[in-house]
């Protein structure tokens, strides 16, 4: 990733370079000569889309004499003409040409050192170099065998499940309690409040939320108790919608779905939470949810809530928002609880499955980190090794 | 069928994007970026179904006269306003009357508000922690006191107490609190892959309603 | 004491304390504030939407440009609006679906890189804890803590074993780095927030009633 | 006893009501309160400190916005304030947009009260890409062709002599961002800037360690090191009186000082009225 943005940086740098004037022209008395960069290699960028070359070389011995900087040139033959393509300050030794016209064929490169005082000075030509696309990155093969064990634990545990194998879960008191406070608002004769996060959906905590939300939604309707669904993303709102009045139909009491219950509210945060402070300050909701990611807004949404006497679960995996949680609502569920939650309520087997799957990768994860750690102590050569493992481009 | 099609759209968008963060190569590069655009495009309806909602919601508050209804001619009135201005002073129409207007809007209208509610969580930070800061159980004797401390390291009052307790402070917040927050985030980080996978392979389906049989 | 004679400075001033009044209790001048805030910020969003999405990724390509293809999508989105249509509202399922095969195939492996693989890294023990090993930052001594606080947080997160035995032990531990954590990142919070309201009523103390120079 | 009990009873709204008077009263009434100076304050005071008057400039920049304004904006000012009074010589510059407003004001404000000149004693370049800011280390002039109001470099009198950071003591910036990191990685790495810096307190943590490695000369930390740098613009004579900050910080301090009254009061109610009633329904958390 580092590498991406530095030459991303390069690129807009050499760019830039060339766009502006060179220093006015005055002329040099004497120019010095320097000794010229030496030991450059060109070769493809490696696991790219093509059209790269990666050159490197070794800077000038004599950089305080004056030089400036070094001007790429590139040729398609050996003898020239080379054309400059780009420009990097003194110090630096490598260079990305980004702009090659096409893979596969043949290039020549020369880097020459350059300065207001000095008489450029060239390196022999390196090449032929061609550049060409990857079909694999290979600096993720680390994130692809963990994607892949990961995948195979999942599917391990749910052919399990589907066998129907009894898999054991403990309680997590903050899903005890959704069935209570669904049925203290029944009670009450007070509707249930229901945040889905202030995520779009392309976060997996909305989604998350979400696949609670069609959980309450069951409940809500056999007992018959209103539900308020404010949003702040609209496609958040428009699967939101569909989940609740699936949640009604599947009940089968399609005729109960109140077509006002779910509805968008605004885009912006804080507009959004003060309306959900209005919401709580007139219909007095007798359960509130706060399901999904949360910014700064997760304390006046507790706070509101709690003045309001309502019983609140909060879940969220949003780790600088889950302190206020905790003070505030009544339970919240850490982190991963989220993402347990709908295992839990649905009870479905496969559900479950996968969280006997998170477990163990969990566990993988501990052995990894103790054994990291047993073999780094053990030794500089080894510690070298895990760390490169781990490593990520 | 109803449920089949949107089934396989998601198992087969799923694999492929899953695979293309392993491909650098062009013509996945390309797709990618294609794809996002015509997300984009597509995604737009959602926000004029949002706004559907919303004029609805506040339309339906006026016909039944509920309490406040006059309120929501606020929020419909904003909407226009806003909206009607930002667009003629935009890009398509460039009203430099239309421009400053909703400039001006943003700035002393839209942005105080943003503001003030923000400042608000001053307020509800002293409420929660007088409210539960409360030695009620172990865990939470553990929460008031790291949090306690924290709060004395910061002021000055707190190293007059003891000189010590700004370090004490600090080394909270860099060593036992930045443990804790990892050991969290890969919890989250495997549930996020778990449902993920869940949803691409289709055991979690209640987004298509019927909580999945 | 002097007071601002800029009509906008006393909107952006009112508007602000019609916020702060909800402190007390709801009240009609939040009632107005909250529902003009509503209606502005979704007008903003219909511009944002409108100039960065309409305008940029179909109006402009496909009048301009006449890249035709850019309708596909469009018509796919335009499959939301089937809500409205009892009989054929499952078709809304389609762009729903895609949403969500695009972005769970995203984030899978992202999420496994960022939020496993990095963090593992960030937790094992390095060269630079050699050096300084009882530093009380960056030591070993350290380093080892943290491996035991991440190590007994993970277990505290197990769903599928009753926490009996070293279990119960272990996750006992990490519940209580997990509430130092928490207790210290409240206190750290405190100055930031009260910071937010204080720049708030240093606006109304300076532009608004002269109070502070 | 019924007494130790209300303790843990009071009204919201009272609290709401002390932590507005906890907050306004320090802002308006200024006293003086002595603050512990953290060592990072110190080391970036001592750095601008040890800045030879009249000569070669610090260069400040300004990376923050609007929305961290009431954090970073202080910090500007008192150190703009030291570097004045003591007669340093002070380069703006800006690598955030939103920020080349912010940074004009600041300067114009300070500079206004020492009887600063433009050009002479100060310059503002504004908004720079941070491009521009790596190439800075090359070459000043060609880096920052014209200043903040359409100046070119070479008319500008403080600026003769400047080639690249080689003639600035020091560099500050004040940032709401990981920008901060790209200053260390780039300047502070490639071209040996000596570096100090100005962050939020969410920010803070993150940056401690560069402290330690010695890549940041100092830095001050929200709101408290603003006000720990007006102390010591004060104690060395620099200035009469202290500023914004400090009176935030005395703010800051009541407030915390109210919240933990309150915790301790809420705590002392609370084992009363659990020892009044013994039996207790377990709640939240």
């Amino acid at each position: 990733m580092r590498t991406i943005a530095l030459a991303g940086l390069v690129l807009l740098w050499t760019a830039w370079a060339a766009a502006i004037p060179g220093p006015a022209a005055a002329p040099p008395p004497q120019p010095a000569t320097v000794a010229p960069p030496s030991d450059l290699a060109a070769g493809d960028t490696p696991n790219d889309a093509g059209q790269s070359i990666s050159l490197t070389w070794r800077p000038s011995p004599d950089e305080a004499l004056g030089v400036e900087g070094y001007e790429i040139l590139r040729a398609e033959s050996a003898e020239g003409p080379y054309a400059k393509v780009g420009y990097v300050p003194s110090g630096f030794g490598s260079f990305d040409d980004q702009a090659v016209p096409r893979d596969g064929r043949d290039f020549f490169y020369r880097v020459r050192a350059v300065g207001a005082g000095i008489a450029p000075s060239e390196v022999a030509a390196a090449g032929p170099a061609r550049s060409s696309q990857q079909w694999y990155n290979a600096a993720r093969t680390n994130a692809l065998v963990g994607t892949l064990l990961f995948t195979l634990i999942v599917i391990y545990f749910i052919q399990g499940a589907r066998r129907g194998r009894h898999l054991f879960i403990r309680r997590i008191a903050g899903l005890a309690a959704v069935e209570e406070a669904v049925g203290r608002a029944t009670e009450m004769g007070k509707p249930i409040l229901f945040c889905p996060g202030m995520d779009p959906v392309t976060s997996i905590s909305t989604l998350a939320a979400l696949n609670i939300l069609g959980q309450v939604a069951k409940k809500a309707a056999e007992y018959d108790t209103p539900l308020v669904v404010p949003n702040r993303d609209p496609i958040v709102y428009t699967v939101a919608e569909a989940i609740v009045k699936e949640a009604y139909a599947e009940i089968g009491r399609p005729d109960a779905y109140n077509h006002d219950s779910v509805f968008y509210l605004t885009d912006s945060q804080m507009g959004y939470t003060s309306g959900v402070n209005g919401i709580m300050a007139r219909e007095r909701p007798a359960t509130n949810f706060f399901m999904g990611y949360f910014y700064a807004e997760s304390l006046v949404l507790a706070e509101t809530g709690a003045a309001t006497g309502a019983i609140q679960i909060a879940g969220t995996d949003s780790i600088t928002q889950l302190p206020f949680f905790i003070t505030a609502c009544d339970y919240t569920l850490m982190g991963e609880e989220l993402y347990a939650a709908s295992a839990y309520l649905g009870k479905q087997p496969m559900l479950i499955g996968t969280l006997k799957a998170q477990d163990w990768s969990k566990a993988l994860v501990g052995l990894l980190l103790v054994a990291g750690a047993a073999l780094a102590l053990s030794g500089p050569g080894l510690r070298q090794f895990v760390l490169r493992l781990l490593s990520i481009d | 069928m109803k449920q089949k099609l949107p089934l396989l759209i998601v198992l087969v968008l799923g694999i492929f994007f899953t695979i293309q963060f392993f491909v650098p190569s062009r013509a996945s590069e390309v797709t990618y970026q294609t794809t996002l655009q015509w997300w984009l495009v597509m995604s737009s309806f959602a926000m004029v179904l949002a706004l559907g909602s919303l004029i609805n919601h506040h339309a339906l508050k006026i016909k039944r006269r509920k309490e406040g209804w006059w309120n929501s001619w606020v929020t419909l009135a904003g909407i226009a306003v806003m909206g009607g201005l930002g667009i003629l002073g935009g890009p398509s129409f460039r009203m430099g009357w239309a421009n400053d207007a909703y400039t001006r809007l943003f700035l002393f209208v839209q942005a105080p508000m943003d503001s003030a509610m923000f400042a608000i969580l001053a307020f509800y930070m002293a409420s929660a922690s007088y409210r539960a800061f409360r030695a009620r159980s172990r865990e939470a004797t553990v929460l008031l006191v790291s949090g306690f401390v924290v709060m004395l390291g910061i002021i000055p009052f707190g190293a007059m107490l003891w000189h010590r307790i700004p370090d004490i402070a600090e080394w909270v917040m860099m060593v036992p609190n930045m443990a804790s927050k990892r050991g969290i985030l890969f919890g989250i980080g495997l549930g996020a892959t778990a449902t993920a996978l869940k949803i691409i392979l289709g055991i979690e389906r209640s987004w298509l309603g019927g909580g999945g049989k | 004491m002097t007071m601002s004679t800029d009509p906008w400075v006393w909107l952006a001033a009112l508007l602000s304390l019609f916020i702060f009044s909800y402190l007390y209790k709801d009240n009609p001048l939040f009632k107005f504030a909250e529902h003009l805030f509503t209606g502005l910020s979704v007008g903003y969003l219909i511009v944002i939407y409108y100039n960065n999405i309409v305008r940029s990724y179909l109006l402009n390509p496909v009048l301009a440009d006449h890249r035709w293809v850019l309708l596909v999508p469009f018509a796919i989105g335009l499959l939301y609006l089937f809500r409205f249509i009892p009989k054929l509202s499952h078709l809304m399922l389609i762009p729903i679906a895609i949403t969500l095969g695009i972005w769970n195939g995203i984030a899978l492996p992202l999420t496994i890189e960022a939020d496993i693989i990095r963090q593992m890294q960030g937790t094992m023990i390095n060269t630079s804890m050699f050096r300084n090993p009882w530093d009380p930052y960056t030591g070993l001594a350290v380093g080892i803590l943290i491996a035991v606080g991440v190590i007994c947080t993970i277990t505290y997160f197990f769903f599928s074993r009753e926490h009996k035995g070293a279990l119960k032990v272990s996750a006992h531990i990490g519940i209580w780095f997990v509430m130092i954590g928490f207790g210290a990142s409240f206190g750290y919070t405190v100055m930031a927030r009260v910071s937010l309201l204080i720049g708030r009523l240093q606006f109304m103390f300076t532009e608004w009633i002269h109070l502070i120079k | 006893m019924k007494f130790l009990i209300a303790l843990s009873k009071i009204d919201r709204r009272v609290v709401y009501l002390l932590l507005a008077l906890a907050v306004v009263v320090p802002m308006i009434v200024s006293f003086n309160v002595r603050f512990h100076v953290d060592r990072s304050t110190r080391d970036l005071f001592e750095a601008v400190d040890r800045i030879p008057p009249g000569g070669q400039p610090l260069m400040l920049v300004f990376d923050y916005d609007p929305q961290i304004m009431p954090e970073l904006d202080p910090m500007a000012t008192a150190i703009l304030r030291h570097c004045f009074a003591r007669g340093i010589r002070v380069v703006g510059v800006t690598t955030g947009a939103q920020g080349a407003a912010l940074g004009e004001r600041a300067m114009a404000r300070a500079a206004a009260e020492h009887g600063k000149r433009i050009g002479e004693d100060y310059c503002y370049f504004g908004y720079k890409l941070f491009l521009s800011m790596i190439y800075f280390g090359e070459n000043a002039r060609r880096a920052l062709p014209v200043d903040h109001y359409g100046r070119p470099f070479d008319s500008l009198p403080m600026m003769r002599g400047i080639r690249n950071y080689d003639d600035i003591p020091l560099v500050i910036d004040l940032a709401g961002s990981s920008i901060l990191n790209s200053w260390i990685v780039y300047m502070g790495a490639r071209y040996h800037v000596r570096l100090g810096a100005g962050v939020t307190a969410v920010m803070a943590p993150d940056f401690y360690q560069f402290l330690q490695t010695g890549q940041l000369a100092g830095q001050l930390s929200g709101m408290k090191g603003a006000a720990e740098y007006e102390q010591l613009v004060v104690e060395r004579g620099y200035a009469p009186a202290k500023g914004l900050a400090s009176r935030a910080m005395n703010a800051i301090s009541a407030s915390h000082l109210l919240l933990i009254a309150l915790i301790v009061m809420g705590n002392v109610g609370y084992f009363a009225a659990r020892r009044a009633k013994p039996k207790n329904p377990q709640g939240g958390a």
